[in-house]
């Protein structure tokens, strides 16, 4: 079943166009990686489906409700949760606080305390700080915190925008760990934007490649990355 | 010309309006009486106005507008700080200004130059009064002093008391502070007061509204029951029901607004202003307005024309010249009163009454006041 | 790839544009404006230094002064105290040191030497405040005008206390208006394209990474800080040559709040805002005191009830911030090239995200 | 001993004053990055709104003839409304706009309101009475204390104790300080944004209500601008207490308040009218000894 | 550590945070014209010692010194001058100035006049080969090139030594190799000393001639990039068990691309 479908989007910052008719489809339980080079316009998709940046026209739909032009509190709560590019903690609350934020939207409140548990098992070093404010925490700890915010917000799709930005390739391993148990779990949907086919490739799952701003590959990862195309597709002839 | 025009350039809008105003209905009665009295040297008065909206700068525009449209006297903003700017241009172009009830000495010869003039009367003539009036007939002995250092006008006050004061043998004063107009409460200066060994006989409050009221209100409040003494901005029982059952509590002013003058044209007065403005005089310094075209119109007429040098001569020989609302005299030294017949109004239970009159019995010398 | 044109050949028509507008409205006002009309000019003129002189500091380095006010009437104060006759001073001032009592200045001189003062008193008390950051400036910047308020107005044997203090020659016109925000543009130019303006830009929203580019922050605020209070200290200086009295109430929060709006109504980060904010700022509230004195249309008077221009002005200021935030000139500078089409630059668009990180 | 006593109240309950109007300022503050510059007329209002506009001398009291368990809950529903309208009317669209357009868009806010209220009911002082039971001192430890200081310092320390624990405590305080501190990202994770800055604004406004009529009580007057001084001192107080700190801005409005107390009580005569000189003074003082404000959250200072 | 003495030296730094040790004991040099590598794992402590070597954190105990100058307690900004530059991990661009403003502040910061800032920058641009992005306002940027913006801003005038905190965060390979390509001509061309802070551990192992790996703020080892692949306590501490098979490829990669 069609989770998410993303219909011949357009998304413009001022006269320059960042993407140019992108379309897409995610399945329930389906892993789908987006890569492509420096300014192809991977985060602007994501940030266009959470509604954060206007899309100019083409349609979004999640779960059969089409959610274009909606608030992006509106598409979280539909079970949309996104880690952005460029880690946004809540800098003056608490590490715990942090984690709660994206709770309110969740009816199944018994397992909050559960879920947090298991999120502190995971990154014990959250746990020995949970009353530390979240801005004074290293990069790549901020990277798990906010990892774990979109978790605990049960989300029914979990984008990320590069989860392995500033993470040790220890910590990488054990969040796409994490990730894949609860797509089995779960029937978690992952959108994930990641510049390392070898883990797309090691992760299984769809792969598709934007660059300027349209999709040019589209296929399972682990076959693209033994095509050549990709590597081709990626840098582009004549453009540059 | 076949009129003569007197130009008012005051403010129609802003927080000054409300000052203004009713001294300029005033004003406008007088100039009513006078042109259905066959006009001025024979010529109808025409008024023109002017809006200073409350700023120096548009007050400035304002008084040239005003003589612009051929104005013989400007009268100003009844405030010195918002009438000076207009009255310099008046000065500037060789017209007599008249504030409509400043009180501070710089509304005249000092501070605006030799064709300015105020109507009203020194504060500092109040905070004298005020005393010496408290020590002859109500036998005040010690005195403390309460400035609110907001205005030039509140600190008028208190230089006049304070000039008065070594002047009165016995009296002595036990104790001053300060506060200010906005102050969200003065408990410190009341826990001030409340430490003196002995209640003072009688607070000299130097302040004027709004804060005035809130003092006032704190004051008693705290238990403190000498007799305040004030100068005349707090005239009027507009805000009375503040301070419920007020009592021991003076004020001097130039007419009375509660229909007791002794003086019944006074009462005469105020029901004109009714019937013209629709409401009551609010506070005595609707009657500054009235005297100014008074006098004005009266040194026109001696001096049979409206040309500044020679009204001013006029002006300045008037000593003691009877208006309604107590006499006025003019000099070369100063244009304003340094002198001045009060009635004093006494608040008992939240009723203001007219108890007595009475006139310092020393001049304010001029220098005293310009040095201040 | 071509080099650059010179920075000043790149921007030079910003403050060349703005001059001759103004010296435009300088003549039309002197041919045709009433004696009234050349005051609401001359006001006008003061009021652009005063905000290119805000425009100087809060522009370039982005935090928001409530202070600068101050040094207007620092200027304002010291040229009273020059420029008035002696006999006069030694009766109100008399506080005044025996060589200021007894001086007697020209507008010519006495107003850079009240620019001077101004600039000198921001010297000393800018190495302390310049240390602060961000908001924390902004209310140190608040205490200062706090503090000089409150001493201005009761230090009354040198200050005249909350009093008007009187006898400041009247030497004003439209020209000297014009020269005197001219001065202001020049200098706030020059500042902008020296070295000292470009790393204050930087320090704007990037304060660690401007030190880690060697920038001192504290020193460059610093310079703002004096160059601007110059400017403002000579616009305070020809406010009293303009209104011929001074006292402390005219340099308080009511000053401050009008020129920082007529700024941020311009845009806060160009120098064409700061002077554009205050001539749209100027025309509309003259247009609006017209029609509160009433216009004639056929025979009938229309005329709005007195006080509506106030409100009127706060709507409309409203209504511009609302759609234009970044102010009028969308806090970019005049220019030929391009104006009013957008420059040929990638600028980043306000997205909810990248505005936060 | 009664002295200090006295002097210790005096501060309390200026304190108070100030430190109410620092809640309301420092709740919008935190939701939005807005200094409130209306917030001052906001008070004022309120005050208005228990007299019937006429520019008449005397006041015709309107709304304040009601008795205090009607009068209360409908004055604080009127400075909610004032202060949600002002949310939906004007703040909402600057949203994301530098904070110094948000704080001028607030000041000429604050300019129309203040400007309809002079046209309204004119600038001249309105008397109002209100509860006079409340001037009367009462006796503590040999001070005398006007009750209406004491209920001051209660509803303000009630005040906080509520707000602070509905910060804390809640699920709509935490999202309020998220929302405080990174908008969008609040969104993200679900949070209704638009109802928790409207009950943020919703709070102060009531705060300015409460203002109002502790000022009318004590005061007796109804005056344009009797919120702005309460309003700028309680900005800088937001300051000094430490951004983003409820309880910072509390303390730091009771400090400020007993500062301009103890400069009253203690300065020589001729020194005393420099009150005000000596309390920004010593604002600027301890920006520098603390930047980041007195009690600001270990995470004000940004790292590096 | 080097006889020459050319090289940037924290010694024996230790760093608290209210209880928590970011730093304790750490020594670390950086020669000049080499690449040292710093490693380890999220929170170990990595940037805090490049704040601390740049001057935006004090030390609790130890020392920094330049070139055998010791240089406690120095501001940020006078250690710039000093030719010690950085890179952030948050990018941290001058968001409303152009790219050729951003090289250009720092040549301002550090003297030089505008016309030769601005040339200087221009040369560093195209050095970079960024010129293209010269008038795009530094907001509007990509992720990955606000990196190459960040790193072209630190090389203005040339520094003694850079810092470089996670520059290739966000990079894909490819990308992650031009990268690889610059630093080793800052190094190289240049003559700069470099501090590389990086969790692509394969551009690590590549570029670096000594490596410093960082864990709970301690140094656990130092060595060669052979040495660090096969040591234990790298393994255990930072790069995961299961997943070793990651590096060699790159690497490899690596080896024929250059
Ligand atoms: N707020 C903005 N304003 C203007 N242009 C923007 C903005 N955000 C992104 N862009 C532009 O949109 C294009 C796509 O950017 P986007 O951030 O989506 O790229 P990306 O694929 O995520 O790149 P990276 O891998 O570097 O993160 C880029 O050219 C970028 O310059
Ligand atoms: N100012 C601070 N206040 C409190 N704790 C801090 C502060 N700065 C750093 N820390 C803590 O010190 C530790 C080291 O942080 P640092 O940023 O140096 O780590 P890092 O090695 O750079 O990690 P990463 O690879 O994730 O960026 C972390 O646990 C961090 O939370
Ligand atoms: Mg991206
Ligand atoms: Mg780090």
């Amino acid at each position: 079943m069609t989770l998410l479908a993303v219909d011949d989007i357009t998304v413009s910052y001022g006269r320059l166009t960042a993407l140019r008719g992108v379309t897409l489809k995610i399945d329930e339980g389906e892993i789908l990686f987006v890569t492509g080079p420096n300014g192809a316009g991977k985060s602007t998709l994501l940030n266009a489906i959470a509604g954060v940046v206007p899309a100019g026209s083409g349609s979004i739909i999640i779960d059969g409700a089409r959610v274009t032009g909606n608030s992006p509190e509106d598409i979280a709560r539909r079970g949309f949760s996104l880690v952005p590019e460029g880690r946004n903690v809540f800098g003056a609350l608490t590490i715990e606080e942090n984690l709660k934020v994206g709770t309110g939207m969740r009816r199944d409140r018994k397992r909050i305390a559960d879920d947090l548990e298991s999120i502190y098992e995971e990154f014990p070093m959250l746990a020995e700080r949970r009353r530390t404010p979240a801005g004074m925490l290293s990069g790549g700890q901020q990277q798990m915190l906010v990892i774990g915010r979109a978790l605990m917000a049960a989300p029914r799709i979990m984008a990320i925008d590069e989860p392995s930005l500033g993470l040790a390739p220890k910590i990488i391993d054990q969040v796409y760990e994490i990730l894949v148990r609860l797509r089995a779990q779960r029937k978690l949907t992952l959108l994930i934007v990641e510049q390392s086919s070898t883990r797309a490739m090691m992760t299984g799952g769809r792969m598709v490649l934007i660059r300027g701003g349209r999709i040019v590959l589209e296929g399972a990862a682990a076959d693209m990355i033994k095509d050549d195309r990709l590597k081709q597709a990626y840098f582009g002839f004549g453009d540059h | 010309a076949d009129e003569i025009v007197i130009g008012f350039a005051t403010a129609a809008s802003g927080f000054m309006q409300a000052y203004d105003k009713p001294a300029q209905d005033a004003a406008l009665i007088r100039i009513d009486e006078i042109n259905k009295a066959g006009g001025l040297l024979g010529k109808k008065i025409k008024p023109v106005f002017a809006d200073t909206k409350t700023d120096q700068a548009e007050g400035a525009k304002a008084g040239l507008a005003v003589l612009d449209q051929g104005a013989d006297l400007v009268i100003v903003s009844c405030d010195y700080d918002f009438g000076a700017p207009a009255a310099l241009q008046a000065q500037a172009a060789g017209k007599v200004s008249f504030f409509l009830c400043a009180e501070s000495i710089k509304a005249g010869i000092p501070g605006v130059g030799p064709f300015s003039f105020s109507a009203s009367v020194l504060a500092a003539v109040q905070g004298a009064t005020m005393s010496e009036w408290a020590y002859n007939k109500k036998n005040a002995r010690t005195f403390y002093r309460l400035l609110d250092s907001w205005t030039v006008y509140n600190k008028g006050i208190c230089d006049g008391f304070d000039w008065q004061l070594p002047h009165l043998k016995e009296a002595k004063l036990v104790g001053s502070d300060t506060f200010k107009n906005d102050d969200a409460s003065i408990a410190s200066q009341i826990t001030r007061i409340k430490g003196l060994p002995k209640e003072p006989d009688a607070i000299m409050l130097c302040t004027m509204m709004p804060g005035a009221v809130s003092a006032i209100k704190q004051i008693r409040a705290a238990g403190i029951k000498s007799m305040i003494l004030n100068g005349s901005g707090v005239d009027g029982s507009y805000w009375l029901n503040a301070t419920p059952d007020l009592s021991n509590f003076y004020v001097p002013v130039q007419g009375s607004v509660y229909g007791d003058d002794p003086n019944p044209k006074v009462n005469e007065f105020n029901k004109k202003y009714k019937e013209v403005t629709g409401g009551d005089p609010s506070s005595q310094y609707v009657y500054p307005g009235y005297v100014l075209i008074d006098v004005w119109a009266k040194a026109v007429e001696r001096a049979k024309s409206t040309d500044a040098a020679a009204v001013v001569a006029e002006l300045e020989k008037m000593n003691n010249e009877p208006t309604l609302f107590g006499p006025r005299t003019f000099t070369k030294e100063i244009h304003h009163q340094n002198q001045g017949r009060y009635l004093i109004v006494n608040t008992e239970a939240g009723k203001p009454r007219v108890v007595d009159q009475w006139t310092i019995s020393e001049k304010i010398p001029v220098d005293y006041l310009v040095s201040k | 790839m071509s080099t650059r044109p010179s920075v000043i050949r790149q921007t030079i028509v910003t403050p060349i544009i703005l001059i001759v507008a103004l010296l435009i409205m300088a003549a039309l006002t002197y041919q045709f404006g009433s004696r009234a009309f050349n005051r609401t000019a001359v006001e006008m003129f003061i009021n652009i230094m005063v905000v290119v002189g805000l425009y100087v500091f809060v522009g370039n380095s982005g935090l928001l002064s409530f202070g600068h006010i101050s040094f207007m009437c620092l200027g304002a104060y010291m040229t009273a105290w020059l420029a008035i006759p002696p006999v006069m001073k030694s009766i109100t001032l008399k506080g005044l040191p025996a060589w200021l009592l007894h001086t007697q200045l020209p507008m010519w001189v006495a107003t850079p030497i009240s620019g001077l003062f101004a600039a000198i008193f921001a010297l000393i008390i800018g190495r302390v405040i310049m240390r602060l950051s961000g908001i924390a400036a902004s209310i140190a910047t608040f205490g200062l005008l706090g503090v000089v308020n409150n001493v201005y107005s009761n230090w009354d044997s040198v200050t005249g206390g909350q009093g008007s203090i009187v006898g400041i020659p009247p030497t004003m016109n439209v020209w000297i208006g014009w020269l005197g925000a001219t001065a202001a543009i020049v200098i706030a130019y020059l500042y902008s394209i020296s070295r000292s303006g470009l790393a204050l830009r930087a320090t704007r929203d990037e304060a660690v990474a401007a030190s880690a580019s060697g920038i001192n922050i504290v020193r460059e605020r610093l310079i703002a800080f004096v160059v601007s209070a110059f400017i403002i200290g000579l616009a305070g200086a020809l406010y009293a040559h303009f209104l011929s009295i001074v006292n402390p109430g005219a340099f308080y929060l009511r000053t401050t709040f009008v020129t920082l709006s007529m700024l941020v109504v311009g845009g806060m980060y160009s120098l064409s805002g700061a002077v554009s904010g205050v001539v749209v700022m100027s025309v509309l509230i003259e247009l609006f005191r017209n029609l509160e004195k009433g216009i004639s249309l056929g025979g009938h008077t229309i005329a709005l009830p007195n006080g509506a221009q106030e409100i009127a002005i706060g709507a409309i200021t409203i209504v511009m911030l609302m759609y234009l935030p970044t102010g009028l000139s969308r806090n970019r500078e005049f220019s030929w090239r391009g104006w009013p089409l957008q420059r040929p630059l990638a600028r980043p668009v306000q997205t909810a995200l990248k505005e936060l990180n | 001993m009664t002295d200090v006593l006295q002097i210790v109240f005096d501060a309390l309950s200026l304190g108070s004053l100030y430190a109410l109007g620092a809640l309301g300022i420092a709740l919008i503050f935190g939701v939005m990055r807005l200094v409130n510059f209306a917030h001052g007329d906001f008070i004022a209002f309120c005050v208005f709104a228990m007299l019937w506009p006429s520019i008449d001398a005397a006041a015709i009291v309107f709304a304040g003839r009601l008795p205090f368990y009607l009068l209360i809950p409908l004055l604080l529903l009127i400075g909610a409304v004032l202060s949600i309208l002002s949310e939906i009317v004007v703040f909402r669209r600057f949203r994301n706009t530098n904070p110094a357009t948000m704080m001028i868009a607030s000041f000429a806010l604050g300019f129309v309101i203040r400007h309809l209220l002079l046209m309204l009911y004119s600038s001249r002082p309105k008397s109002i009475t209100l509860w006079p039971s409340l001037g009367l001192p009462v006796e503590f430890l040999g001070a005398h204390i006007p009750m209406l200081q004491v209920v001051t310092i209660m509803i303000t320390l009630v005040v906080l104790v509520v707000l602070v624990l509905f910060l804390k405590r809640t699920r709509y305080g935490l999202e309020m300080r998220a929302a405080a501190e990174n908008f969008t990202m609040a969104r993200m994770l679900g949070v209704r944004a638009n109802g928790v800055i409207l009950l943020a604004f919703a709070i102060s406004g009531m705060l300015a209500a409460a203002i109002g009529l502790i000022l009318a009580t004590n005061s007796g007057t109804a005056d344009i601008g009797m919120g702005a001084n309460v309003m700028l001192i309680a900005f800088i107080a937001t300051v000094i207490g430490g951004l983003g700190s409820i309880p910072g801005a509390v303390a730091a409005g009771f400090l400020i308040g007993a500062a301009s107390v103890v400069f009253q009580a203690t300065l020589p005569h001729d020194a005393r009218v420099f009150r005000d000189a000596f309390v920004y003074g010593a604002v600027i003082v301890v920006l520098l000894v603390r930047p980041q404000g007195l009690f600001a959250p270990k995470s004000a200072k940004q790292r590096v | 550590m080097r006889s020459d003495g050319l090289e940037l030296v924290a010694r024996d730094v230790s760093v608290q945070f209210e209880g928590l040790k970011a730093l304790s004991d750490v020594t670390l040099a950086v020669p000049r014209g080499g690449i040292t590598g710093l490693i380890g794992p999220n929170g170990a402590g990595k940037t805090t010692l490049i704040n601390v070597l740049t001057g935006f954190q004090p030390v609790g105990a130890g020392s920094i010194e330049l070139e055998g100058e010791p240089l406690n307690g120095i501001a940020a900004h006078k250690l710039r001058h000093k030719g010690v530059a950085r890179t952030f991990q948050s990018g941290r661009l001058f968001r409303d100035l152009p790219v050729v403003d951003n090289l250009e502040v720092t040549g301002v910061g550090l003297g030089q006049t505008r016309r030769d800032a601005i040339a200087e920058a221009q040369r560093v641009l195209a050095w970079l080969g960024i010129s293209s992005l010269a008038n795009t306002i530094a907001g509007a940027l990509p992720y990955t090139d606000e990196r190459r913006v960040a790193i072209g801003r630190a090389i203005m005038c040339t520094p003694r030594y850079l810092l470089l905190d996670e520059p290739a965060a966000g990079m894909s390979e490819h990308e992650s190799h031009d990268l690889a390509a610059i630093i080793r001509r800052i190094a190289g061309e240049l003559n700069v000393g470099v501090l590389l802070i990086e969790h692509n551990i394969g551009l690590v192992l590549e570029l670096c001639e000594r490596i410093f790996v960082l864990d709970s703020g301690e140094i656990i080892e130092v060595g060669t990039p052979a040495e660090i692949r096969d040591s234990d306590a790298v393994r255990h501490a930072y790069m995961g068990t299961q997943r070793d098979e990651l590096i060699p490829p790159i690497v490899a990669e690596a080896a024929v691309a250059s």
